[in-house]
């Protein structure tokens, strides 16, 4: 295991910044992705 | 010569028309009547290649057309609304080039004629945009005159926006072409513009089901 | 069909020669933009001469596709262009020719323009001696590339950005071989695999692009 | 319209009623979730291993780890658009619908990929050389490649009639595609000739055992995602262009 705590975790030896950037805005992308298609899946269902 | 089967075409979300069949033998007229809407443009520009049909054939001689490309093409002479004329030359320059793409080269005198033939004699070396839209149209129509060899004709609406001179001098040409081997397609809202006697008739809004406009 | 193709050609010449203000216009919007960048980075003649072949190829690149929209839409707009498609001869052929004559009528002032620019850059005579060349060597591709795009936007609303978008990442290529070769010329390097490159580029599209520009020009029409 | 033609009598499988879109639904509709689920798993384990199991790096520290997504992103955006000009091509050459849906449901899935990408070949930049971004070869290629998944999704927009939409953007699929290698090594040459190759974004040095497992796992998850994105995505495009048929409006009634 590489780190000793939490803490030591998310500063991810002091590049916390650019890790959880990268991290976070891929999860994001997938997160509105998916929020996209299940818009548009509703929005196909209305218009019939 | 021409045999079309079950033929479908669709417009966006609409269907136009469906299960269009009919044939036309040598020295064929056809009259594709219809009203506004009902996808006589559309059903033209399938017959000469243009338009892509969703269901059904085209077949030319029996082959079809599809596999045919150029072989049809060259025998096949279409004239829609649109004029095909470059507005900056002039009449005598567009009846050439247009002629020279259908693969009938001609002579100067030949185009000469042609043009004076359709009353453009004054006009012929007048850039086209000079000119009015039934002297657009009847230099349009002029490469008529130059398309004897060319079995097939698909004229959409040819006797829109001419006087009553130019519209006798089509329907003798038609006539001309027709007794001499050819067939005709054309499409037209002018009821008396060719005695009904001898032309078949195709009324597309009769035969094909289609979902309501 | 040569023949065909030779009346293509001397079509498209005396329509662009009896519409000659457009080939100023686009030579013009070459000239500006090549003259705007020295104003936005300053006249210091030791940096001007390093950013000037780049500058010269981006300006001639947009100089060129600013004239692609009109290649088609005249033809399409007045029915001509319903008329080749079919006509007696394969499409692609004349496709050939209709962008062979929007070459000349085009591409090929800016390629007799562009020493001048290069003069306002600093360039030594052999760069501007390479400049023409390499702009010789890459604008057929840049023509026959640019005329998929025009023709995939036939018609369409928003041709003229839409055509950027789709054509200038597939510039990039020649814009860089292009910049390299004259790059390579003012700092004394040979330029001759540029410009083989650019060759190789431009005969490769002329085999491939006609295809891809006749099929697009059908599905416009279906 | 299935290209019926080929359908044999026999007891075997007959993949070409796949091929309309009215049996292609219920499918997708089937196997898209159990892909998302293997996804989730995948990215789950693949973060467990970058994060808990790959040693720190020597050079890098610890920003090296944006490599378990910036590699499989940059590999899935190339994947996908390959994809894309494969499907594209069989739309216009056996004219089936279905095909030319499923490279429109592929290109957005592609540009996010692309986009993930640039962000973390950024973000990864930055702690190593200091700047945002780093004109970099491949770097520069996955701009240009972002802009091709631009021009084919706006070519798509563009035009209204959906058959046009679909051979058009499959000719321009097929374009880039062969433009794709073009494009990569000029860029290669012009970034190896102006700068050398100091400044170019090597993936991390020596690649220990667990980073490359970890950075497969992730590749894997990636690809999971992408097909269970495209099939929902395809799903839609079905739904809304087939919105005439009585099987949909069958499906809608029953849904609704």
């Amino acid at each position: 295991m590489n780190w000793g705590s939490m803490i030591e975790f998310f500063a991810m030896g002091g590049k916390g910044l650019y890790v959880w950037g990268s991290y976070g805005v891929t999860f994001a992308v997938i997160a509105i992705e998916i929020a996209m298609l299940a818009l548009r899946r509703r929005a196909a269902g209305h218009r019939a | 010569m021409l045999e079309v089967s079950n033929l479908a075409c669709t417009r966006g979300e609409r269907t136009l028309f469906r299960g269009v069949s009919f044939a036309l033998e040598a020295r064929g007229l056809l009259h594709v009547a219809g009203t506004n809407g009902s996808g006589k443009t559309s059903l033209l520009r399938i017959l000469c290649g243009l338009g892509a049909a969703d269901a059904g054939e085209v077949r030319w001689r029996g082959e079809p057309t599809r596999a045919l490309r150029e072989a049809y093409w060259r025998e096949v002479v279409y004239l829609g609304h649109a004029n095909a004329l470059k507005d900056d030359l002039s009449a005598t320059e567009n009846l050439r080039i247009a002629c020279t793409l259908a693969g009938r080269p001609t002579t100067a005198g030949a185009v000469r004629n042609a043009l004076d033939s359709f009353g453009l004699a004054a006009c012929a070396h007048l850039p086209v945009r000079a000119l009015s839209q039934g002297q657009k149209r009847r230099s349009a129509l002029a490469r008529l005159a130059l398309s004897g060899q060319a079995p097939m004709w698909i004229l959409d609406e040819p006797f829109s926006a001419l006087d009553v001179a130019a519209v006798s001098h089509l329907e003798t040409l038609i006539l001309a072409h027709v007794t001499g081997g050819g067939n005709v397609i054309f499409t037209t809202h002018q009821t008396a513009a060719i005695d009904a006697s001898i032309t078949q008739r195709f009324d597309l809004d009769a035969v094909a089901e289609k979902d309501p406009c | 069909m040569l023949s065909v193709m030779r009346n293509v050609i001397a079509r498209d010449l005396t329509l662009a020669w009896r519409r000659r203000a457009d080939v100023f216009v686009s030579v013009l919007f070459f000239v500006i933009v090549a003259s705007l960048f020295p104003l936005g980075i300053g006249p210091e003649p030791k940096l001007l001469r390093v950013i000037g072949p780049g500058v010269v190829w981006v300006a001639a690149l947009l100089a060129s596709m600013l004239a692609l929209s009109r290649l088609f839409a005249d033809d399409y707009a007045d029915g001509t262009l319903e008329q080749m498609l079919i006509g007696a001869t394969p499409l692609s052929m004349i496709v050939i020719a209709k962008v062979f004559a929007h070459w000349i009528a085009a591409n090929l002032p800016l390629v007799l323009i562009a020493p001048l620019l290069g003069l306002q850059f600093g360039l030594p005579a052999d760069a501007l001696a390479v400049l023409a060349l390499a702009l010789a060597l890459g604008t057929p591709s840049l023509s026959l590339i640019g005329a998929i795009g025009a023709a995939l936007t036939l018609g369409l609303r928003g041709g003229g950005v839409l055509l950027a978008l789709l054509v200038l990442p597939l510039y990039a290529p020649v814009l860089i071989l292009g910049s390299l070769a004259v790059e390579a010329t003012a700092t004394g390097m040979t330029a001759q695999p540029y410009l083989l490159l650019l060759a190789a580029m431009s005969l490769a599209a002329l085999s491939l692009a006609p295809w891809a520009i006749a099929a697009a020009l059908r599905i416009s029409y279906e | 319209m299935p290209s019926a033609n080929l359908q044999n009598e026999s007891a075997s499988f007959n993949w070409f009623k796949y091929a309309s879109p009215q049996a292609f639904f219920p499918l997708a509709g089937a196997i898209a979730p159990w892909f998302a689920a293997f996804a989730a798993v995948l990215f789950v384990v693949g973060l467990y291993i970058g994060f808990f199991v790959a040693p720190t790096d020597a050079q890098q520290g610890e920003s090296y780890r944006i490599i378990f997504i910036h590699v499989p992103a940059a590999w899935m955006s190339m994947v996908i658009y390959l994809a894309m000009a494969f499907w594209a091509g069989i739309g216009l050459a056996f004219n089936t619908r279905l095909s030319g849906m499923m490279a429109s449901a592929l290109a957005p899935t592609g540009a996010w990929f692309t986009f993930i990408a640039l962000w973390t070949g950024a973000l990864w930049g930055r702690p190593t050389w200091g700047t945002w971004w780093v004109w970099d070869a491949r770097l520069t290629s996955e701009l240009l490649l972002l802009f091709l998944y631009f021009g084919f999704m706006a070519l798509q927009a563009a035009i209204d009639d959906p058959r046009r939409a679909d051979k058009a953007g499959a000719v321009l699929a097929l374009v880039g595609v062969i433009n794709i290698p073009i494009i990569y090594f000029s860029v290669q040459w012009w970034n190896t000739l102006h700068q050398g190759s100091s400044v170019s974004l090597k993936s991390a040095p020596t690649m220990a055992a667990t980073m490359f497992t970890g950075m497969m796992v992730m590749v894997f998850a990636c690809w999971a995602y992408a097909i269970a994105a495209a099939l929902w995505r395809v799903r839609c495009i079905i739904l809304e262009r087939e919105l005439r048929t009585d099987w949909v409006r069958a499906y809608l009634g029953k849904q609704t």
